[in-house]
Parts: C-alpha cells; structure tokens; sequence
C-alpha cells in the first residue's frame, strides 16, 4: 500500500448502521481534504442483511481497492463467512471487535492479525440514545487521524434532523470512541490534506452528468442493479434542463423508446446491466442498421444469466463487442474510473451522435456504485452535434447517401423536404427497401467506414509511462492496474499502462503507436473467459508477447494481484 | 374539408406497396392520406411509426417522416417520439401479429400509459408477410396455417375488450373497405389527445381470402360512450364487425414532468466538496 | 464447371409459374437418377413478385451454386435489374427468350450471351389450356437431356388434381417445348445416372429431421423466415412420435418454454433467424447458468437487423458465439450441408442433453431452403441420454456437484429425493444462490469444464486432402469450397479443406492436427466483417498464415470466386 | 384434509428466505405449502416455476422441484413443462413487476392459452428487488420511488379485469394475510383444469409499509360466476379489495395435439425418391 493511504472495513449485521458510518467517514475525510474511495458489500437480504462498509482514505487521490485492510471494526461477526474473502486482512491489520459479539471467528483469526476489543454495544448503553455505529465512527477516525471538525459537522448535519437530543448523543458517541482509540496506542497515518477542489461523487452519478453534458435529453427507464441509480439521478435532473424520463414496462420498451425520440432529433438514453442488455441486442441492431444514434450504459455485474446482481464483474465485453447479429459495427466505450464516467460517458453521447450509431457504455458495480472523493474533474468540451442536410441536401434528399466519410445528412421530422423512411431492412441510399447486392455492400461499407473513418484522437485510451513492458487493459480495474505500475516504478521497474476507452472500433494504428517498443504486455481483466485478451488477438496485429491476466468477480481486482504478475513477466524478461 | 391545404395524395410516397393486388392495406393507407389531409396537416409535421410484417411496410408508401423498425416494438418507438417531440402527430401501425402477438406487452402498457399517439392494427387475423400462420385473432379452429393444421385450439383474442381493460381512452373499429368512415375515425383518434386505438379489418386475400366476405359482416352498432360499463356491456354483444367509436374518455394525456430549466454548472455544483480547510 | 453438371436459370413475373416449372424438372431429374440442387429467388412481393427458380443438375452429388448458367430462360424481364447480379451469364451461356417480352434487357445482353427466341406465350395459346411454364418446362428438360418419362410422370402427378383435361394439355406443353428445343441445335451434356439410393430434401427439412433423430419432443415456435419450414416441416410429425408443437407468442415465450420442458426432461428445440436470436439471448445465458439443454436452429439472412430476409449470409457467427452476457460457454454446431442438416442437428441435440448447456445450430437461407437430390445419408447413430442420478447420488442430491467431467446428474420433475431448484443466479452445489467467490469459480470453471473435457471424436469438422495450403470454411459455403479444391486438384495443387463444424468450443489439439504441415490457409466465409476469421485469430494459437477471404451476401458463394483466391495463395506459396 | 400423506412442513426446503421479516410473501409461501398438503400431492410431483423478484425467490423455500428463471419469464417456462409433462402440477409465480410490466405479453397469452397451470401473483405494487420503484399496480400518484418521484402519472392496472379480457378461466383474488383463504383458493386453482390465475395481495413492508394496512381493507366479496358479463359487472365496483373466486368456466384446458405412433424411419421415407431407372 503506498504511503498515505489507509483503508478501513466496517460491518456487522442488519440495522446496525455500518452504512451511515461508512458513509459520514468518507464526507468528512472530504471536507478534511483528504481523497477516498468507499464500496459496500451487501448479504442477499433484501434489507437489514449483514454488510460491510469498505473504505480506502489517502492524501493523493485513490479509486483502487486495498490489498488488505489496514483496520476492520467488526459489530458482529453475523455471515462472515460470506465476507471474509472480500475482506482480505494480514498480520499487519488490527480488527476491533465487540467482546459481547464472541469469539473471533476462523476466517478472521486465520489470518494472525493484531486485534484489541473495543466494548462498543456496552458504551452505547452507557449513553442516552447511544449508538454502536457512532461510537464505532469516533474510534475509527480517530485511529485515522482524521480531524474532529469536519466529522462532527457532518454527524451534527446528519443528525440534525431527528432533534438535538440525537445530535448531543451521536457527539458523545463520537468522543467516547474517540478516547476508547486513545487507549490503544496505535499511531495515525500521518495523512496531508489537499486544498484543491475535491469533488464527492460515485460512478453512477458521473455517468448520469455525463449523460446530460453529453445533450440526452431522454432516457427511457427500466431499473435493474446495479444500475438504477443512474435512472435515479437522472430522473429529477432531467426537467431541470428541458427532458424527461419515462419508466418502460421493460428493456425492450426502454431501448425503443430511446430509438424513437432519437429519431425525432432527441439525445436518448438508457442504463441497464447484463440481462437488460441481451433483451435490447436487437434493438441495438436496428439502430445501427437505420443509423439511429443512442446511448445504452451497462452497468456490468456478475455473470452468467442472473448471475451475482449485486457484485462486480467484466464479463459482458463479448456481448457488448460481438453480441449483434448480421455484421454491426457500434460504438463500445469503456469509463475507466469513477470521474471518468462523466467525460466517457458525454463523449459516447456525442460520438453516438456525430456516427449515427449506437454507442455502449461499459461501466461496472465496482466503480458505478464506488463513491470516490476525487480532484474537480477537468470537464472535456463536447459538442453533440447531428448532421443535418444543408439546404441544397434537402432537395433530392437521400437519408442514406454514402459520402466520403459516410455519415448522411439526418433530417429531423418537421423538416419540410426531408421527410424519408428510416428502416431497418437493408435499403438504397433514399431508404427504400432492397435486396439487391450492391446495395448492401454499399451500406455495409458505409456503416464500417464511417466509424472507422473518423478522428477520435488520443481519448481512445489511456497511456502512461514507457518500457517494454505494458499492462494493457480497461474500465474499472484501470485504477488498480495503474497503482500497480507505480509501485513497480518504485522498485525500478518501467511499465508502461494502456487503458483502453475505445474498445469499439478498433483503432490499429493508434494500437501500434502505442505498443511501439513493447515486447510483453499483462492483458489485464475482471472475468473468467479472458474476453478482452481475444479480442486484442483476433482483431489486433500485435507483435509484442501478449499474456493473459484475468479472473471472475465478485473479488475486486486488486493491486497487489497485478504487481505479483508483473514481477513475473518482469522476471520472464530477464531471463 | 375545404380548409386542406394538402391532398391525399400529396402524403402518397410514390413508392410501389409490396402489398399483393387486393389486400385490404391498400384501403388503409387511403383512409389515412385522407385523414390527414382533412385535419390539414404538412407531411413534414406526422411521422408513421411501424415493426414488421406486410402492414407495417406501409410508413414507406406515405410522404411523411417514417419509421420501419423491429417486429413488435412500433408502440415504444412511437412513445418515445410522441413523449420527446409533443408538437408532431404521431401514428403507429401496423398488424395483428406484431401487435397483439410479440408487441402486446407494448400495447398493454400504451393503453395506460395514453401518451398522445393514434395506434392503427390492420387485422387480418394472420401473420400476412410469413405466409399464412395464425395469428392472436385467428379463430381456434382455422387449420390454414401448416405451423398448426388443425387450429391453435385458442379462442381469438378481442383487441376493444383488452384495450377497455388496460385502460385506452379512446377505442374504435373500423373497416378498409370503407375508406371514408375510416379515414374519419382516424382523423378522430388523432385528434383525441392521448392513446388511441383503432382496429382495422383489413382482409388478407391471399392467406386468407375467405375475409373477402367481410364487406358482407360489418354492421355499424357501436355507440361511443365514456362509461367504461356501457362500453364492456357493448362488447359483450359484439360480434367483432361491430363499426364505430365505442369508447372515449377524457383522461389527460401522459405528459412526463419538465420543469424549470437550470444549467448543467448548477447540477455538477451538487458533487463539489467545501475545500478543505484544515 | 465440373463436367457432368448443367446449371439453369427459369425467370418470369408472378403467376407464370416459375418454381412450378422448377420443381417438376429438379424431382424428374431426381427421378431419371440425377443428383441436383434447387434454389429460389423472390421479389420484395409478398406474392406475385417476379421469381427465379436456380437449378443445378448433375450425374454426381452437388451442392454448390454454379459460376454462370448454360441455361437461361425468362418469361419476361420484369424488374430484372434485381436478378441479374444473381445469375452470372457469359458467351457461353444460352438465353432463350420469348420475343414477346420485348429486347433483351441491357444487365443480360451485356454480357453478350447467346440467345434464341422461343415464343412460349404464342405456342402456350396455341393449345387447349397450355401454360407458358409447362412449354418452358419441355424446353429445358429436353435442352438438359432429361429423359422424358420421369418428366411427364411428375407433370401427370401435379396436374392430376385438376382433372384430366389439364394433364393432357401439360403433356401437350411439354411435347410442343421439346420440339422447340430441338430446332435449336444444340447437343445436351451427357448426364449419367446414378442407381443408388436418393433423397429429395431441404436444408430446413433435413433440420428437423435430425431434431427428431436427435431425440426432440418439444418445439416451441415463433415464424420468421427463413427458418419458418423448419418449423412447419415439424408440426405434423412431431404428434406422430409422441412430441408436441406449441405457436408462442414471440420468441421470448418460444425459447423459456423451451428451458421449461427441458427442465421436465423433454429434448427441446426452436428455430428461427437473427432477430429472434437475438431476443433469445438473456435465456439461452440461463440455460447456461441453470444447465438446462436445449436447442436453438438460427438459419441465418441477411444482416443486421430486419436486413434483407430472403436472402442468405453468414453474419450470425459473432451472436452466436459471443451474444451472451457474462462468461457463458455453450456449444455452436454448424452443418456444412443440406445433408448434413440431419446429422449436424441431431448431434447439436445429443450434445446438448449430454452436457447440459444450450446448443446453437447455425443453418443459413441457402442450405435452408436449397432444396437438393442427394444420396441416402448415412444417418449417424447418437444416444441422447441425460445424465439422470443413480440411487447413490438421490441421497444427499446436489443438482450442481462438481464432478469430475464437470457434468451433473440432473434430477427431473417426479423423481423421489430429487427436487431441487434451478437457478440463473450464481449458485453452490445444492443450486443455493451464493455470491461468494468460490462458488462463482468452481461454477464457472465447471461450465467451461463440462465443454472442453466432453470427447467430441472426428465429426468436429471435416478434413479432407492434403497439401501446405488450406481452405478452413464453415457451413453451407463449404459446397463452393469443395468444389474450388476440387477444381485446383485436377490442376495439381492440392489444397487441404477444413470445415468446422463445432464452432463452440474451440478444438485446439485436433485444430492443431488438421493444420499440421499448413503454411497457409484460406478463411473462407460470407459476411462483411469476417467474424470466423478474428475467432480464429482471437480462440486458436495458429501457426499458419491465416488469409482472409470473406464477403457479405445476398449472392451466393460461388466456388469459381475460392478458385481464384485459392490460386493466388498457391501463386504466393511459390514466390 | 385427513387423507393427506405429506404435512405443509414437508413441502419446505429449510433455506432461509432473503424476504424482510414481516413480507407478506411467507404468508404466501406458507399457503402454498399447505394446500399442496391439503391435495395430497407428492413434493416431486409438484414443480414451481418463477421469475425474478423477491417474490420470485420463493421456489428455492419449497421443498418441490423449482425453476428460477429469468425475470418475466415465468408463465413460458411453465407452459413448457405443464404442456410436455401434463401429470405434473405446475404452479408458477411472482411478483406484480414480474408479471404485469416485463411480463405482460406472456400473462395476456396464458390467459388465452390455458394450459393446465396456476400462476399465483404476489401483488404488493411496488418492484421490491430493486428497491421501490412503481409497478404496473402501483397508484398513479405514489411519490415513493426515485425513479418517478412525481408519481407515474397512470392508472393502476386492474389485473382482474385484464384477465377476464384476455380469456382466463380461473380469475381470483386472495391476501397473504389469510394463509388459509388463500391456501384454499390455490387448491382449487390447481384442481381447476386449465389456466387459474389468483392474485395475492402480498404487502412489501419495507418499499410500502403503508400496505401493513392492507388487513383492513381487505373484505369478501367476488360472487363466483361464470358468465362473463356477471365477472365483468362484479370488477366494475370492485375497490381492489374484493377477495374470493371471482370467475369460473369450463373451457376445454390447451392440449396441443399428440397422435399415434409412427416410428423414424417412416418419416425418413417421405424423403427417398424411387431409384432411378434409366
Ligand atoms: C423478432 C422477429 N420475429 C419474427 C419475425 C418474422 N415476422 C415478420 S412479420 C411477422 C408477422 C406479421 O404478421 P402481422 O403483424 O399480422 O402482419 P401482416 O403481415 O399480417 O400485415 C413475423 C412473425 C421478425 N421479423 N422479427
Ligand atoms: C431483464 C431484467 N430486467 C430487470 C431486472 C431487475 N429486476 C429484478 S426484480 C425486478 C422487479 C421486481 O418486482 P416484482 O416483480 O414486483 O417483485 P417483488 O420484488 O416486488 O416481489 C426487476 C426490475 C432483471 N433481473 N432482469
Ligand atoms: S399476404 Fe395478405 S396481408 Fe400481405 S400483402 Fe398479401 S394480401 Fe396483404
Ligand atoms: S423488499 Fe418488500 S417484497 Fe421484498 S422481501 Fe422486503 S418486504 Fe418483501
Ligand atoms: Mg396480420
Ligand atoms: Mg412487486
């Protein structure tokens, strides 16, 4: 873990607050200046389950989870079994635990670790409307060092609201913790405190700004997690700027909706994640077919099928990439961070827009529910403008003419002279049905060239540092890759990071560039079948040595994982 | 009539119909050429909304803004048009297969939802365009189809009842075989505000030329009420040649909320954290 | 062309009865001992559109379309700036023509053909009831060489339901148009006949013949051509072996009955075409999840979306191998042949049950439809049975137990001690959903497992010849392809075909065995993108130089186009 | 009851349902349970089938043979296995959301169709699963989700009346809170033959704690008829409360047809041509 960092898991069992305490912990760390990264860990029930708050808070800014966590407050230890592989802990961690909660379970106490018992349900008792989740806070900030101030600003605002007596005893709960952390001699990291801009924001909630930056100005709703909080967030902000949303009865509805208001000249929207995304492949087809722009976000989670709603996990890079039938070509984008999610998404609005094609959005659970405090994101300039005939274009207009670049001229309805059939049979250039060959190798071509015609310039990816050797990789686990280099940096090892956005089209130009002087590179991803990997091989020509890094969910991918398997092609070299 | 500033067959495309010569579609696209041009509308300002099958080819016979989109989702298609862009006449079509078979979630849910669009089924009670199956308004006991030779052994679904149940304001049948009456029941379902339906019996003479008798079995009857009990009562005697407006409500039209505008600054504004002051 | 075959062409507008006539020649050639192969071309028309009946006769099995056709012979030109693209012509070719429909059209003079007139309509008034297609009929068979009996025994047959008096003017047709022929002096090819046992099917029937072989009892279906007379082929037989045929109400319906009566125990199948592919998708990646068997038939048009749905093309093989959402490994069969429908398909459904995953079937228009005289098939024998719990493992009865093969005994409905609940959700052994790691691991790992352990003997693929060049092709284009090696072997240069028939999973080692000694290969396959081309790529570790030959539909691969990029492979090889 | 060979015990799993203590689907569960006992049915005689939901959840809590499909897809699967398996009882479940929005087509076409099953709706409008948002049951100006927190703006559906529609011919209605009212409604929609469709008012505690009132309102009512015009007349002043068997008939149950035997190879045989004889 790199130096002013420090990373904290709390849990226990169903309405015993590990949530609120998560989360006031990471808005103070905020407003202390500090960057932080907070995740959530849920049993199956439905509400009142055992769950574990996880959080990581340092000086510099952070979106990767730890290697193991430095503190762990244990409520309880309701289902720990369930956790305990989320929750990956070593000697050096000291876990708090309530004596009244029992023995240390084998899971935990496997692992050695230092541990000490703070009396938390005992001291709740001991005060008028005492907590175990406040007083829990109070230790847990303490043995962070985080300033008093702004943690009881925000227990105060919290509290605020259910009266002063609840506020008086959550600050008592605050201070007994703080004094029960006082007696056991740990030291803080010494954390520094940024004075720059910091924003508090999770992915999801990126990705809705995005979105509405990026000109939607409808989205069609129907929810699934863990991507119905982009439709939450969306749904109110939407009127603010003259759009709306509509609840469909399904994802079919959903994604026909965003073809129909896209078709009338409005940016459209909608989020789903896996199962909601094999019921609008046919959709998507027809978007790409009748060159209606949209944007779909999947927010990926465990896989196959139903699979794991609630966990983390790339493994829909295939039906996203693959996943249309005929020849489709589309637009893929992948956010490879929590801030990312804003300038990913707007640009797949935009491309979407300006190519007339469906674009995908690929985020995941990890960095879509991952609440970050993150510097003020540096907003890219987009604008999302459709090409629409020119004057002279609206007379003999052609909706599907192929031109240099091959994008047409859309005219919107209530253009007069522009009125045409958008059609999802193959067609002409005017848009009337045809079989004919020529036709369709015309349109096919136009369809392909158009994407791979245009400038999309360095956003493609990301690429940092040089060497020869490289992680290659994209979305999500972006953050750990990159913690992964640097710590490799440290020991003197130069490995050169490349993050791929754009995973549709190909860009193998760039690719090259990219890859110039690599010999070996990590192809790093989160799912079992090594689908990125594939893809780079099949659609790639890449001379350097590619090796496979990749693992299913639901575990997050972690940066220690990355670092052991550089040091390994690091070795390979060497020898 | 006399206000119209464009003829019927100014919203004519010029564009051959696939359709085979005496199917009942022909008579459609007619009664809503005229339809439009009695309401006096631009081409410019209506857009046909259609999935797939032999009716649903029809958008590309009209001069307006169109759609030919994927078997059974006319309706959302349309909704999102309609939700998106108030001020355009928004009409969806197509036939008894794609919208009462694979689209009859969308149809379900349209009657409820009542966003202002006109939704016209040409109901030949037969999958026309995949030659010859049976469709949901295909009697049980046809044995037409060689996907089921001796009848589905399913009742025929009733399009009026279903849409009385799911709750549409605005619910007619009509005839293709009758250009006038029908070009005025859809002239009057676009100016309903909210979801309006009207079921057409639209012969196929090809899989089913027996429907060439229907000019024979359509009767007027229905008379338009807004009580939803009087309706259902009228349906229980309705032999499905039954002509008219049957029902009409005045519920308000779906209209998702818009608000004030604010700028995206003021929204992003909600993320930033007070700089820390430590 | 090989010699022994005689292709030709009958074109008319609706209701001249083209297909007519084109049946009636292909069965009495089928009749005379020929072997042939009957393909259809429609206007946009729903009924009445101008046609084309595509026919290839021959003394030995064919299954390829020709490179130009002997033989032309058109009613009328109507709309045939549609057609012409679809039947090459040359100087060698023969037009007949009726001088009634007006100058040659310039798509067919172009190619400046020979021509003579024959005045079908004038001699079809000349007689009682006579029929410009019965004339036509008489010219062509007789300008074949087809013996007369067979022909007038298939002409009696058809007319005979409408009474005598149309039987005796059809023969009198046939007579008159034999006549004809012989002024034209021209000589037929000499087509021997074969005395062994034929068939007379279509792809879609021999598709649904093998369902049954294949042990199917239960189908669901949805129309969509091109794949509807596989469906309607199976409707009436399906009663006579104790299954049953249920209409669903759309593909969503078709595909979840289907898991439903496969949970129950019955082999179940649909079959349709992209777009109901693609809405079958979610719920194929539950019967991957819930290791429910069952089997999908795509019989592949013209893409993407809606496209062209007449008309054949390759482009499903991306949505067929990677269209599912999360890791989901299942199996993708492609028969190579009209013939191979059966066997192909009845191996797709014992695979299916024997592994427990869902099994795609990708057919195409052109096979589907083809309809072709071919020698009796040598039926493989197949045993689908599913693995079923032994008396040992009801107690204590785990539905997903690792084992080591990776299959399960699955339990059905009405066996004592085996009820359990299937599950899309992540699950462990007993089907419990579980979101922990280890079992989303051990499950997935079991799931791949279960693919890749099965023994999949030789039928993987067809590998026939020798040489250091190759062929490597899939489905109904490796006819053309047989043919172009064939071709090139008669010039010395032997070219090894290799035709995969288990698209999914891949077959390293025995794709490394039939490459053995291959410095390069031709990819050979019919769509835009060239899909098998990068899963080739992307899935095998190829040594060979991999060639790219692919193109979009609608026209047919023909096996002069392989010819050619085949001899400049060979041209390459010896610089 | 006293023939009954398995106690309502026997038919539970032992795993620990994921519901929220108090959800109104144990009440549901435990009626199931015990009409099942109550019809002296084997547990592996029986198969539930569901969706997705939390509703949905509840075959894994039966000691029966299970499917937990995907979400809306419960009534295809089960037709499936009622149609290929007839001796089965078939029972398939879930929620309004399941059911009624992504499950709506299938619902009107089981309704029609009426293959031998019993599908039981735990009703409580709300999605539960994905943490409270509107249903098609839901009332037009509920404000208690995020995604519409201005309210829907449409109509509740009326699940009754859009059964009686579609062509059900076991319509009913029961209330989680009366496991014995319920568990007797169930029995006899699995001894009815053909498709029986009852749904449950199952409160969601948590997303409408507001449904805990739902035992007050709750009262007899539905006179069983089994003339169309009568059911309809009865929902026309239904409050959405009336429990009891609203709607019998007697319709014929959907077999699809199944005739003699005849072996493969006499269907190979249609294929043979007779050898050539030149
Ligand atoms: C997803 C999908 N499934 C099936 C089809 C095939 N298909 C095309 S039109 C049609 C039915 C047409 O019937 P109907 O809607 O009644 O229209 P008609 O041709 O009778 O006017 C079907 C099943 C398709 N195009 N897409
Ligand atoms: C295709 C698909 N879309 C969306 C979801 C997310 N989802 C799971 S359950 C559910 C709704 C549940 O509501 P309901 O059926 O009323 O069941 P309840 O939880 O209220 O019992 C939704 C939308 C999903 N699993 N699959
Ligand atoms: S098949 Fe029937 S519905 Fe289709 S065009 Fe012909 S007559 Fe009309
Ligand atoms: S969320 Fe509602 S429906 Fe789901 S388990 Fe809890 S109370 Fe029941
Ligand atoms: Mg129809
Ligand atoms: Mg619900």
């Amino acid at each position: 873990m790199p130096d002013g960092s420090i990373s904290l898991a709390i849990m226990g069992s169903g309405g015993t607050g590990v949530m609120t305490a998560g989360q006031l912990l990471l808005s103070a760390a905020g407003d202390a200046g500090w960057y932080g990264l907070m995740t959530r860990s849920f049993g199956p029930q439905i509400r009142g389950g055992e769950a574990a708050a996880l959080l990581r808070l340092s000086s510099r800014p952070v979106e990767a989870p730890p290697d193991t966590y430095r503190l762990v407050l244990a409520f309880d230890w309701s289902n720990i079994e369930r956790f305990a592989a989320e929750i990956p802990i070593d000697a050096s961690t000291l876990v708090l635990h309530d004596p009244d909660a029992g023995p240390l379970p084998a899971p935990i106490a496997g692992a050695g670790p230092r541990t000490a018992e703070v009396a938390l349900k005992q001291m709740a008792k001991g005060i008028e409307g005492g907590r175990v989740n406040m007083i829990a806070l109070g230790v847990l900030a303490a043995l962070a060092g985080l300033p008093v101030e702004p943690l009881e600003a925000r227990v105060h605002q919290t509290l605020a609201r259910r009266g002063e007596a609840a506020v008086t005893s959550g600050l008592r709960c605050l201070e007994e913790g703080r004094e029960a952390a006082a007696t056991l001699g740990e030291t803080p990291e010494p954390l520094t405190a940024a004075h720059t801009p910091r924003w508090l924001i999770s992915g999801n909630e990126a990705t809705g700004l995005g979105a509405l930056r990026g000109g939607v100005r409808f989205v069609a709703a129907y929810p699934i997690t863990p991507a119905t909080d982009v439709l939450e967030w969306l749904s109110p902000q939407l009127p603010r700027v003259g759009g709306c949303l509509v609840q469909a009865e399904d994802e079919l509805a959903s994604a026909n909706m965003c073809v129909g208001a896209s078709f009338g000249g409005t940016p459209s929207l909608t989020a789903t994640s896996g199962p909601g995304l094999a019921l609008m492949t046919e959709t998507l087809g027809l978007a790409v077919a009748s060159e209606t722009p949209m944007v779909v976000v999947d927010v990926m989670r465990g896989g196959p099928s139903t699979g794991i709603p609630t966990k983390s996990e790339q493994g829909d890079f295939d039906i996203a990439v693959h996943g249309l039938h005929g020849d489709a070509p589309h637009l893929v984008v992948a956010p490879n961070g929590v801030t990312d999610c804003i300038n990913a998404t707007q640009w797949a609005v935009s491309l979407s827009e300006a190519l007339q094609t469906p674009a995908l959005v690929l985020s995941d659970q990890a960095m879509g529910q991952g609440r970050a405090i993150v510097p003020e994101p540096a907003l890219r300039d987009v604008d999302t403008a459709r090409r629409t005939p020119s004057e002279g274009e609206a007379n003999d207009y052609r909706r599907y003419r192929v031109t240099e670049d091959g994008v047409s001229p859309m005219s919107l309805p209530g253009m007069p002279g522009g009125a045409y059939t958008a059609d999802g049979l193959e067609h002409g250039e005017t848009g009337t049905p045809s079989s004919q060959a020529a036709h369709h190798q015309a349109q096919l071509d136009k369809r392909r060239d158009k994407l791979e015609r245009h400038g999309y310039g360095d956003y493609w990816a990301d690429i940092e540092g040089d060497g020869v050797l490289a992680v290659i990789t994209w979305g999500s686990i972006t953050a750990a890759a990159r913690e992964a280099v640097d710590r490799l940096a440290a020991d003197g090892i130069d490995v050169r990071l490349i993050s791929v956005r754009l995973l549709a089209p190909t860009r193998p130009a760039d690719m090259a560039r990219a890859l110039a002087g690599v010999e070996r590179a990590l192809v790093v991803e989160q799912n079992h079948g090594g689908q990125f990997l594939a893809y780079l091989r099949g659609h790639y020509d890449i001379s350097a040595e590619l090796v496979a890094f990749h693992r299913p969910g639901p575990l997050p991918m972690r940066p220690g994982e990355i670092v052991t398997e550089l040091r390994e092609l690091a070795k390979r070299e060497a020898a | 009539m006399s206000t119209c500033e464009f003829r019927p067959k100014d919203f004519k495309s010029g564009v051959k119909p696939v359709w085979c010569p005496g199917c009942g579609d022909f008579g459609v696209l007619n009664a809503m050429t005229k339809a439009l041009s009695g309401l006096s509308l631009a081409p410019e300002e209506v857009a046909f909304i259609s999935g797939i099958g032999c009716s649903a080819r029809l958008p590309a016979y009209a001069a307006v803004y169109g759609f030919h989109g994927v078997h059974g989702r006319a309706l959302p298609v349309a909704t999102g048009l309609a939700v998106s862009r108030p001020e355009l006449t928004v009409l969806a079509m197509g036939g008894d297969g794609d919208g009462f078979s694979i689209g009859g979630n969308h149809f379900l849910h349209a009657c409820r939802r009542n966003a202002n669009l006109t939704y016209v089924v040409m109901d030949n009670a037969v999958y026309g365009m995949t030659k010859g199956q049976a469709s949901p308004t295909t009697e049980a006991d046809w044995e037409g189809s060689k996907l089921t030779p001796e009848g589905t052994h399913i009742p025929a679904l009733r399009p009026l009842e279903l849409a009385l149940s799911a709750g549409a304001g605005f619910i007619a049948r009509g005839f293709s075989g009758d250009p006038n009456g029908l070009a005025h029941l859809i002239a009057q379902g676009i100016e309903h505000p909210g979801f309006s339906f009207i079921q057409v019996l639209s012969p196929c003479i090809t899989y089913r030329p027996e429907q060439m008798e229907y000019k024979k079995h359509v009767h007027e009857g229905f008379e338009t009420t807004s009580d939803r009990r009087a309706a259902f009562a009228q349906l229980m005697d309705d032999d499905n040649f039954t002509q008219g407006l049957l029902y009409r409500s005045d519920a308000p039209p779906y209209t998702p909320d818009r608000a004030e505008a604010a700028d995206l600054d003021r929204i992003a504004g909600q993320f930033a954290l007070a700089a820390g002051e430590q």
